[in-house]
């Protein structure tokens, strides 16, 4: 296969993967919160149990207005949905779907690229936050940049102890390292991981930066149109990204009960799935947290047991 | 001019032609948002020089938090939007130095090197780095852990007034 | 004292447990909804019990009936002169002021205002909210009818005056 | 490669950064232009390191990661002063702080 042929198919994969993958999330999103509640959700549009409603949302979208509000920063407003959208984009290129080099590019340290990434998205917050010219938008901002520095440590501390067990940084090496007991070794860092990945992407019970119902929904307020429309989808690229680096750190990627060799992509996706669905779930049964609970919970909590867990894991790592 | 070459030039461009626009522009924020695009630039150009991982570190390090910091300072010290026109000093001073900062050592690396030709050499993986680190230069590293937490300690209390108080008040 | 963290498992498990449930959604538009019985949709007016009393837009706190009569002579054979009657002329409710209090309906001494449950009268135009008699008198065809009497309920007053009355002292 | 070129980027970086110290008034800008020196110090070093990896492997980009460690903590340090001259001044201008002492 020519190199240009395979590079196309690759990054077209990526593409499809970054297209259909959060629809999928966000739809779940709508019908699980919906049952959840006792409600049943979207039901109308595409007819069966309105599963194309979020192709209708983006319809709406981009029928409407793009305002940008006159005393805003105009270059910095408009380019901070584009940026927030990009990092998880490059993310989802090194995540291994399977064996076999089944990945959009491989990367010797894909760990550490993932995280890196992931934490540029921090600058989109800030960015559309403070161009909006809106006090809530402002609050958003900065609780957001709070929140994000604050969470990238245990994120990067978790990922440090599995990567130390797996001693490797390539993402795919991790996963062929993997073996089940490793969840029950890792399983504080996968906890850590988890709740700091989803304090990453500002879900609720995270969701502060955005609070809805005190900050009318914080950096995004003044957003209208399509560019509202990428923060939404950004945000479900999130859950995916999140979903599937703890998938793939955590929980064995590609290796399943059987079947490795040829259903290992079926394997990572129903992981992804399943943890996305948890992501949801979180959403619907716990309340926002406080400000101050938010900081004593990572500083007091997550970022103690990660750094106990990178002890436990060099001392298995060395009795080994 | 290899591609090496050419990606070499567009982003030393870029990185020398947004830092341009850091120390002139007259919006504050946007200095902080041209730094991320500077640094972001630089770090392409580690990737093009084959440290791998030095590059991902800037990204994950300066890109992901100290600017994210620097901008969160800006931000909690009332930075207007738009054009502030008290940022500056008189310019000459500053220009005189800086030019002749940037242009001399750039007339002297001119002249050490011309247009001499090096072959990139293996990338700077995590591996490699890691065995250098912990084989030659431990310690250093262990020196660096000591300052940084000495900094952290530092930041903490310059940042919290009522750490200092909070013993005067007991004695009293 | 329970295990920490019961209460974050206890607020999963209601959630997963919801899920698991029917929904409690009314599918209003394509089912037909199922109203508990005596629903306040809109009023109706039996024309003929109307002796434009007019206590009933006397009472109305909105002010939302508007009613119009003149009088009438009606020579009843027999009778040393000639009766007078109230003729109804005008007889509206304008839905968009009314709160559906029912005082009206209350107020009412001959049983000439009902409660219809039909609530599907909504309009584009604000006017086209005023109800004029025909239009009220149109509702008097679903009200349902009234509900038989509690066999274990207290008998009405008109019911106990009667029965005084007809014992002997 | 032609290391001449990333040597040039960073001069000019470097000499942007002194630039920009002496003429930024804000502190915060200031901060910024350092850092813009710094990472032209590491440009320098990871070129280097290109040029000289016979004689020491890697040792370049060893040393651009403990530079970069260092302005991790000079940042939150520099910071930390910043935002607490702010809260007492009401200013980050850095040459309306006073040098001599104050009664705080």
């Amino acid at each position: 296969m020519p190199l240009w042929l395979e590079l196309t198919i690759r990054v077209g994969g990526v593409v499809v993967a970054f297209l259909t993958l959060p629809l999928i999330v966000g739809q779940a999103e709508h019908k699980v919160m919906a049952h959840m509640q006792g409600r049943l959700g979207p039901m109308y549009a595409g007819a069966f149990h309105g599963w194309a409603q979020l192709i209708a949302d983006g319809v709406k979208f981009v029928q409407k207005e793009d305002v940008t509000p006159r005393a805003a920063d105009r270059p910095v407003f408009q380019l901070a949905p584009l940026v927030a959208l990009v990092p998880y984009l490059l993310v989802l290129l090194v995540i291994p779907l399977g064996p076999d080099d089944l990945v959009g590019q491989a990367l010797d340290i894909g760990l550490f690229f993932a995280l890196a990434v992931v934490g540029v998205g921090v600058v989109a917050v800030l960015m559309s936050g403070w161009a909006s010219a809106n006090k809530y938008s402002l609050l958003g901002g900065l609780r957001a940049a709070a929140q994000l520095l604050g969470y990238e440590l245990p994120l990067v501390l978790a990922a440090a102890s599995v990567a130390m067990a797996a001693g490797t940084l390539s993402l795919s090496g991790i996963v062929e390292t993997w073996e089940p007991w490793w969840l029950l070794w890792q399983a504080p860092a996968l906890g850590v991981f988890f709740i700091a990945g989803v304090a990453e992407i500002r879900r609720p019970p995270f969701d502060l930066p955005l609070a809805r119902s005190e900050l009318g929904f914080g950096d995004r307020t003044q957003y209208t149109g399509l560019r509202d429309a990428v923060f939404p989808l950004a945000a479900y690229v999130g859950i995916v990204v999140i979903a599937a680096l703890t998938t793939v750190l955590f929980l064995g990627g590609w290796q399943g009960p059987f079947g490795d060799d040829y259903l290992g992509w079926l394997w990572t996706l129903v992981k992804v799935f399943a943890v996305s669905f948890v992501i949801i779930w979180l959403r619907v049964s716990y309340p926002r947290l406080r400000e101050d609970q938010l900081q004593r919970l990572c500083w007091l909590v997550l970022v103690p047991v990660a750094l106990a867990q990178l002890v436990l894991t060099a001392a298995v790592k060395i009795a080994m | 001019m290899t591609a090496a070459d050419v990606l070499l030039l567009g982003l030393g461009a870029v990185a020398v032609g947004s830092g341009l626009l850091v120390v002139t522009t007259k919006h504050l924020v946007r200095a902080g948002l041209y730094l991320v695009v500077c640094l972001g630039a630089v770090a392409g150009l580690y990737l093009v020089l084959t440290a791998e991982l030095v590059a991902w570190v800037q990204v994950l390090i300066y890109v992901g938090a100290v600017v994210v910091l620097l901008l969160f300072a800006v931000m909690l010290t009332r930075a207007p939007i738009g054009a502030s026109d008290d940022l500056d000093r008189p310019g000459w001073p500053a220009l005189l130095v800086g030019g002749g900062a940037g242009l001399g050592l750039a007339a002297l690396l001119i002249d050490a090197f011309r247009w001499t030709k090096v072959d990139l050499p293996e990338a700077g993986t995590a591996e490699r780095l890691g065995t250098e680190i912990f084989r030659s230069w431990v310690l250093p590293f262990e020196v660096l852990s000591v300052l940084l937490l000495a900094a952290l300690v530092g930041a903490i209390i310059v940042s919290r007034p009522d750490i200092g108080t909070a013993g005067k008040g007991a004695d009293r | 004292m329970g295990v920490p963290g019961e209460g974050l498992a206890k607020g999963l498990a209601v959630t997963l447990k919801t899920m698991t449930r029917r929904s409690h959604t009314r599918q209003y538009p394509d089912v037909e909804p199922d109203l508990p019985p005596r629903s306040r949709g809109v009023i109706a007016l039996l024309e003929e019990n109307c002796t434009v009393c007019m206590l009933c837009a006397r009472e109305c706190p909105d002010w939302c009936i508007y009613i119009d009569s003149h009088k009438e002579e009606v020579v009843v054979p027999g009778a040393a002169r000639a009766r007078q009657r109230n003729v109804l002329d005008r007889f509206d409710i304008d839905f968009s002021l009314c709160m559906y209090c029912g005082i009206c309906i209350e107020a009412c001494p001959f049983d000439a205002l009902y409660w219809s449950p039909e609530f599907e009268y909504a309009e584009y135009d604000i006017r086209d909210l005023l109800h004029d008699k025909s239009r009220l008198g149109e509702w008097m065809g679903t009200v349902p009818p009234p509900p038989p009497h509690d066999p274990n309920g207290e008998p009405s007053k008109e019911e106990t005056a009667a029965v005084k009355k007809a014992a002997p002292r | 490669m032609r290391p001449v070129i990333p040597y040039v980027t960073a001069a000019l970086l470097f000499g942007l950064g002194v630039y920009g110290v002496l003429r930024r008034r804000n502190a915060v800008l200031v901060l910024m232009s350092v850092e813009l020196m710094l990472n032209a110090v590491n440009l320098i070093l990871i070129t280097a390191d290109t040029t000289v990896r016979a004689a020491l492997p890697q040792t370049g980009q060893v040393f651009a990661l403990f530079v970069i460690v260092i302005a991790a903590a000079e940042v939150g340090v520099g910071l930390a002063i910043v935002l607490q001259l702010y809260r007492l001044r009401a200013t980050v201008a850095v040459d309306e702080v006073p040098l001599e002492k104050v009664d705080a």
